[in-house]
């Protein structure tokens, strides 16, 4: 038990915040929210050639960097705590870990050495709600090939990725309806990717409409025709954990850009920083901030176990839902209380407290929000389940 | 103690109801539900002509005297408007600044000659407010108040000097309500005078500010030497505070019953919506619907109890709690509609930023705890005036 | 529309703040937590004899004062605000509203009149859960009588009631198992009444134990047989807003002896009524005692266009939700940071505040919690239904 | 950055289970999962016994080092040995504030007289300690502490004037730590000295502070001239307050592993009421369920970051969260066990006032988030110490 980051860790950690504080101001965010893609394609490029963060937990025998969780929660907190815009989460949040759990080892190597040269990748998972319940797309496997009908909503950078892992369901021999999932690159015949205008500008999602989709059956993830369920749900748990990640660091910098801001602003003759319910709010998100981010580190370390195989699915499903629900609501509430520290100004697009604003209530509902997270904790203390 | 209105009471609002849907149409059918907070700087033209149509029917300032255009309308029928106006879909009155804080402060306060001046074109609809209070340096302490007037004797007239902000509709207006300081020497309460301002002039100027929504509703307003007649001071120099003070007043009045109608709106969308989408199915958001629906009625018990005038004649310390109470009900429900959009709350209607109603309900109601006094302050007045709690102390920091 | 008292009901209300406050004192109200009857009875006898407000609302007609809710809210504001140990409300806000609106006119006549006279009554009305869904009493109707069988808990003062209107289950000629109303003495046979001790030592609850008790079927309310389930429910209805009335007095009590507190008391060499953080907070319990009374006295006024035909059941139990979700949740919220603003003193016995926060948990789930409330209220907003 | 235990710590939780399983039974299965706050009156003879046992074991004061009869167990076997204490239903720790507060400042700041003196008996668990820190006019407020020590050079003994309040198991204590003014002149931090009283002596009066639960775990001790000797100051005269402060810093350490164990217990409890009683079919009590655990997960990992040191050496300001955390979560957790008990949670085990474990918790809690510091102070202190901001100005009506 040592609860703290290694030496290497923490150097991870500054170099990643080193650099997106440098690529990710504000003028660079706000620049890069008016862009088609939603990021700088040039500063894609050098995150994914000179950082090679999109390596980080890909193993070492396939190119790349064999890091581990803890890692990448410690680089995706710097880029959440400047809200740097780029493809990052999707593909080394979504697509690697989908790629890990569900691929074969030829495939692997196939599309994480895609991933590895700066491609970018995605999963088209579900509708709105969380954990494959609600997905819309239909495969039909015939001897000509697979056929995918329906509509993906909410897929996160869709309108850039060069491949999607999509989620579908199909009919088993067994007459079960399952979750099966495929890769598809984004040239294929029959998908039409339409940009969504998304509230919070810094994340871009797209709806992948399919029709009449054809392609091998050998683009199935794994090979082998069985439902893919619990294995998306537990790709999901891993992504989860990557967005708190994201949530953390938003946390921590909405505090900390709204505690610089009341220090200097006078209000009655007095900094506002001085008055007590001022303060008592600040301990109260410092407490959310620290709590979340003491979630955040149990779960990427069971993460890491999980994939270690030193844990099993449900327990890592505990702490993605352990971490999601917490700082889903600590993002929201310190971004919140920092739009009224900040006073009047807080309210203008000038200041930064508005964009962390936006980029909570998104990452709040994405992949689940604290309710769903809660309910699915409940089932696993109580027992019995609701609907929700 | 009754709930009821009189039978009279009743056939106004007939009256009224049967207006507004004989005329709230046509022309005026794309304005209907729009305007107001956070969708002030839509259809203003047409909201506009349609401030002159209520003026024409007599539909504005009914609760100013008879001798003032107005009807005189009593409590009970300014509610029943409010009512009918918000429930037949009323846009944001574009007038509302004139007729209820500007109109009813010249009443009180006003000469005989400034009454003549401004008042008929409030009450016509043809003259449009906005209001000139907060300053980049004071937000909520209007004792710090920094914009000059100085009195050019030869001239008679004042110069006023300085900056003010979030100024709804500033471009729109005709007129503006500006607290300034008479008296350079003066400190806090003293030494401050209040000014109507003609905006068509070159000493203004209005730079929108951009707000999270995308939409400009709020204004910086620059005054660069701004003339203002020596007719145009409401009270005498150095009473600027008193009349300040008197305006908020005002502000406290019936007009909240028209803001909260429009919150029943804006609530039963919700409603509508979570029985659409099946939001009406989750357990959580049954409770906040069922919590906003308790809150929104008992703010209208609130107010109906202000309304109605103490029990014993004391200070109505109630009154007090209505800015807290409604500013934070309103952004509970913000965040209430985004959880009933579910995941679709973040698709906006179209590019480049087109919120749809709720969505911008959500984002500018985070404006709703600041502006007008932030909830802090809000806690203090209440703590101080009401309870008798200590004051706040204030700081030699300025 | 005259949302205020008048000067009639202005006297009712000073007439109960002189008199409770004089009788009810602290000392008072603990030397009345000691007696066996969890009330002093000279001092009931002097209720029920010299103010008569059992009579408060009982039709003048019948004897009564013929006043209203709103009159009786007035009153319990005043009892709630000083803890008054007494049976008023099982007898004025249980017994009173369900032999109205239950019993015929010679039942009416008899039972108000025993009332009228200083006996007091309860409604054995149900299990744990509001509004008569949990009545765990059957009745069995033969040609020999009425037998009743089964347990009713928590019955508000059951211990010295001289009668009981009791709920209980009955199977109809349709088949259906339905709620049935009755008269039962508390001497009647087979009927044993246990103490159960409580949380809150300032009102007692019985449980009810029916072990073949046997009277004529000429004791059922109304005399009629027929399932009274809404009509119980409306009964608990206008229990829940008297209820509501001790809860707003409460509030308002527990608002008030707080700020009296910390305005003397001083620590780090100010007072503590001096410390933002502090003011806040009362400035929040204000908020909720206004709002709570103003919630009151609406469904107050409601309860009386509903007593004279003016409204229906629906609006009334909307009415009774509203007031009683939000004064549950006002009251344990302003008595629960009373506690806290007292400090290490609010804690220990001898401070009053500690009594105000049990009657304010004791309170709290009586004739349903705020949960419970709200989900009546999304019904009728929504349509649809979910099981709590 | 690991979570798991290494195979010897595994080992060591073998063992620890192994002998709690084989005595903490027999004469002791009474007073498994007692004890505690909120039932630290309970059992108290039984207690004592036991810790005298835990003591012959070698389980008391496991961190100390070996030279006083400690194990000097790494963070990880505390952690480890207090898990499997909670696990096993140990009873409240009536040795605790020995063990944990006055033990370690002792090994830390007394002098090699004093560390023989006392912590032999704290270790074999015979010597039960109290605390005397707050008084009735300092509440939180230490730097306000009345009782004085004066010294009497012929006696070579202090002796104590004052009281002290707030003081778990003053009657069950042999000795007290005493905080007191040994300078009249100075004021606040200043003039402060440490002590350690023997509490059976006739200066010593002890009045048991009847709490809303009906028991008396708080005391309030009077000291009349109570004789200290001139050996049993820790530190110097003067330095009380430096001792004060450090003997806080341990409290914040790896006992807080202990009461989260606690908290685990109650917190199991509640999930077995609610699937015994169907409040686990409710929605919103699933949600708060759920809640309460992850508030009781985060409460621990927020703990192991604290234990594991700071990443970067530099203050670890998580730490200071940690009261206002535990406090407010534990509050909210016997108001849900309230919750999930429903209506019957209003009804006693017995006369005239015999609380259920859940109940008496419940009413406990609120004390939770007050002594030790309330929330308020301890958001006073996170503010101004972890986020630089300025500090609440003291008043001068002292």
């Amino acid at each position: 038990m040592e609860f703290k980051f290694t030496d290497e860790q923490i150097m991870i950690r500054d170099t990643a915040e080193a650099f997106v504080s440098e690529v990710s101001t504000s003028a660079a965010v706000r620049s890069a929210m008016l862009m088609p893609a939603g990021y700088d394609a040039d500063l894609w490029r050098q995150i994914s050639a000179d950082m090679y963060w999109q390596a980080l937990p890909v193993p070492e025998a396939l190119g790349g960097l064999g890091l581990g969780y803890v890692e990448l929660a410690a680089t995706l907190e710097q880029t959440g705590r400047f809200l740097l815009c780029s493809p990052l989460m999707a593909t080394t949040a979504l697509a690697v870990p989908a790629i890990r759990l569900a691929a074969s080892d030829k495939q692997q190597a196939l599309y994480l050495g895609r991933i590895l040269e700066g491609q970018v990748a995605t999963l088209a998972h579900s509708g709105i709600k969380t954990h494959g319940s609600d997905i819309n797309v239909q495969a039909n496997v015939t001897d000509q090939g697979v056929c995918l009908n329906g509509i993906s909503r909410h897929v996160l950078n869709g309108q850039t990725a060069d491949f999607f892992i999509v989620a579908a369901k199909e009919t088993f021999a067994s007459g079960e309806q399952g979750v099966s999932l495929w890769f598809v690159d984004s040239g294929t015949e029959g998908l039409t990717i339409k940009s969504l205008p998304t509230m919070d500008q810094t994340r871009r999602l797209a709806e992948l409409q399919f029709n009449n989709v054809v392609f091998s059956p050998q683009q199935r993830l794994g090979g082998e025709a069985k439902c893919q369920a619990q294995l998306l749900s537990t790709i999901l748990d891993l992504a989860a954990i990557a967005v708190s990640a994201e949530q953390v660091g938003g946390a921590q910098q909405s505090l900390d850009i709204s505690v610089a801001y009341i220090k200097e602003r006078v209000q009655f003759g007095r900094t506002i920083a001085s008055y007590q319910a001022i303060k008592h709010k600040c301990a109260d998100m410092m407490l959310k901030a620290e709590s979340a981010r003491s979630g955040l580190y149990y779960a990427a370390c069971i993460a890491d176990e999980f994939l270690a195989g030193a844990c099993d699915a449900e327990t890592l499903a505990e702490a993605a839902s352990i971490t999601k629900a917490y700082s889903s609501e600590a993002f929201f509430f310190n971004a919140g209380c920092g739009i009224q520290l900040h006073g009047g100004v807080g309210i203008t697009s000038e200041y930064d407290i508005q964009l962390y604003f936006k980029r909570a209530k998104a990452l709040e509902s994405f992949l689940g929000n604290a309710s769903e997270h809660r309910e699915r904790l409940a089932k696993q203390l109580l027992g019995s389940e609701v609907t929700l | 103690m009754k709930l009821r209105f009189s039978a009279s009471d009743e056939a106004f609002r007939v009256e009224v109801a049967n207006w507004l849907r004989d005329n709230l149409c046509g022309e005026f059918e794309s304005i209907r539900f729009r305007g107001g907070p956070g969708d002030e700087h839509s259809f203003v033209e047409e909201r506009k002509a349609w401030e002159r149509k209520l003026g024409e029917a007599g539909w504005t300032c009914i609760g100013w005297p008879q001798a003032w255009g107005g009807r005189a309308a009593s409590i009970e029928q300014q509610v029943v408007f409010n009512e009918e106006y918000a429930r037949a879909g009323g846009p944001g009155r574009i007038g509302h600044i004139g007729e209820t804080l500007m109109g009813p402060t010249l009443i009180a306060y006003g000469s005989e000659a400034q009454k003549v001046k401004y008042l008929p074109a409030i009450r016509s609809g043809d003259a449009i407010w906005c209001q000139g209070y907060s300053e980049p340096s004071a937000g909520s302490d209007l004792a710090n108040v920094k914009t000059k007037a100085v009195f050019d004797e030869q001239a008679q007239v004042w110069h006023i000097t300085g900056q003010k902000v979030w100024t709804s509709l500033a471009h729109e207006s005709q007129y503006c309500f500006v607290v300034a300081r008479t008296d350079p020497q003066a400190k806090g309460h003293k030494g401050l005078g209040f000014f109507m301002l003609d905006m068509d002039q070159p000493g203004v100027t209005i730079r929108p500010i951009e707000q999270l929504t995308g939409t400009s509703e709020f204004n910086e307003v620059f005054f660069d030497s701004a003339v203002c007649s020596a007719d145009d001071i409401v009270g005498k120099p150095g009473e600027g505070w008193q009349v300040a003070m008197a305006l908020l007043g005002f502000e406290r009045g019936v007009s909240t019953l028209g803001q909260q109608m429009l919150f029943q709106n804006e609530f039963n969308d919700i409603v509508q919506l979570a029985k659409r989408n099946g939001a009406d199915r989750d357990p959580m958001l049954r409770q906040r619907i069922a919590e906003a629906h308790i809150g929104l009625r008992l703010m209208r018990y609130n107010t109906l109890r202000v309304l109605s005038g103490s029990d014993q004649g004391e200070l109505q310390a109630e009154g007090m709690i209505y800015k807290l109470y409604w500013s934070s009900w309103h952004r509970n429900l913000g965040k209430l509609a985004m959880d009933v959009m579910g995941a679709d709350s973040e698709i906006l209607e179209a590019e480049p930023y087109a919120l749809n109603r709720l969505q911008s309900m959500f984002l500018f109601t985070r404006a709703d705890t600041i502006y007008g006094g932030t909830n802090q302050i809000q806690r203090n007045l209440i703590a101080e005036r009401a309870l008798g709690m200590p004051r706040e102390p204030r700081g030699n920091n300025e």
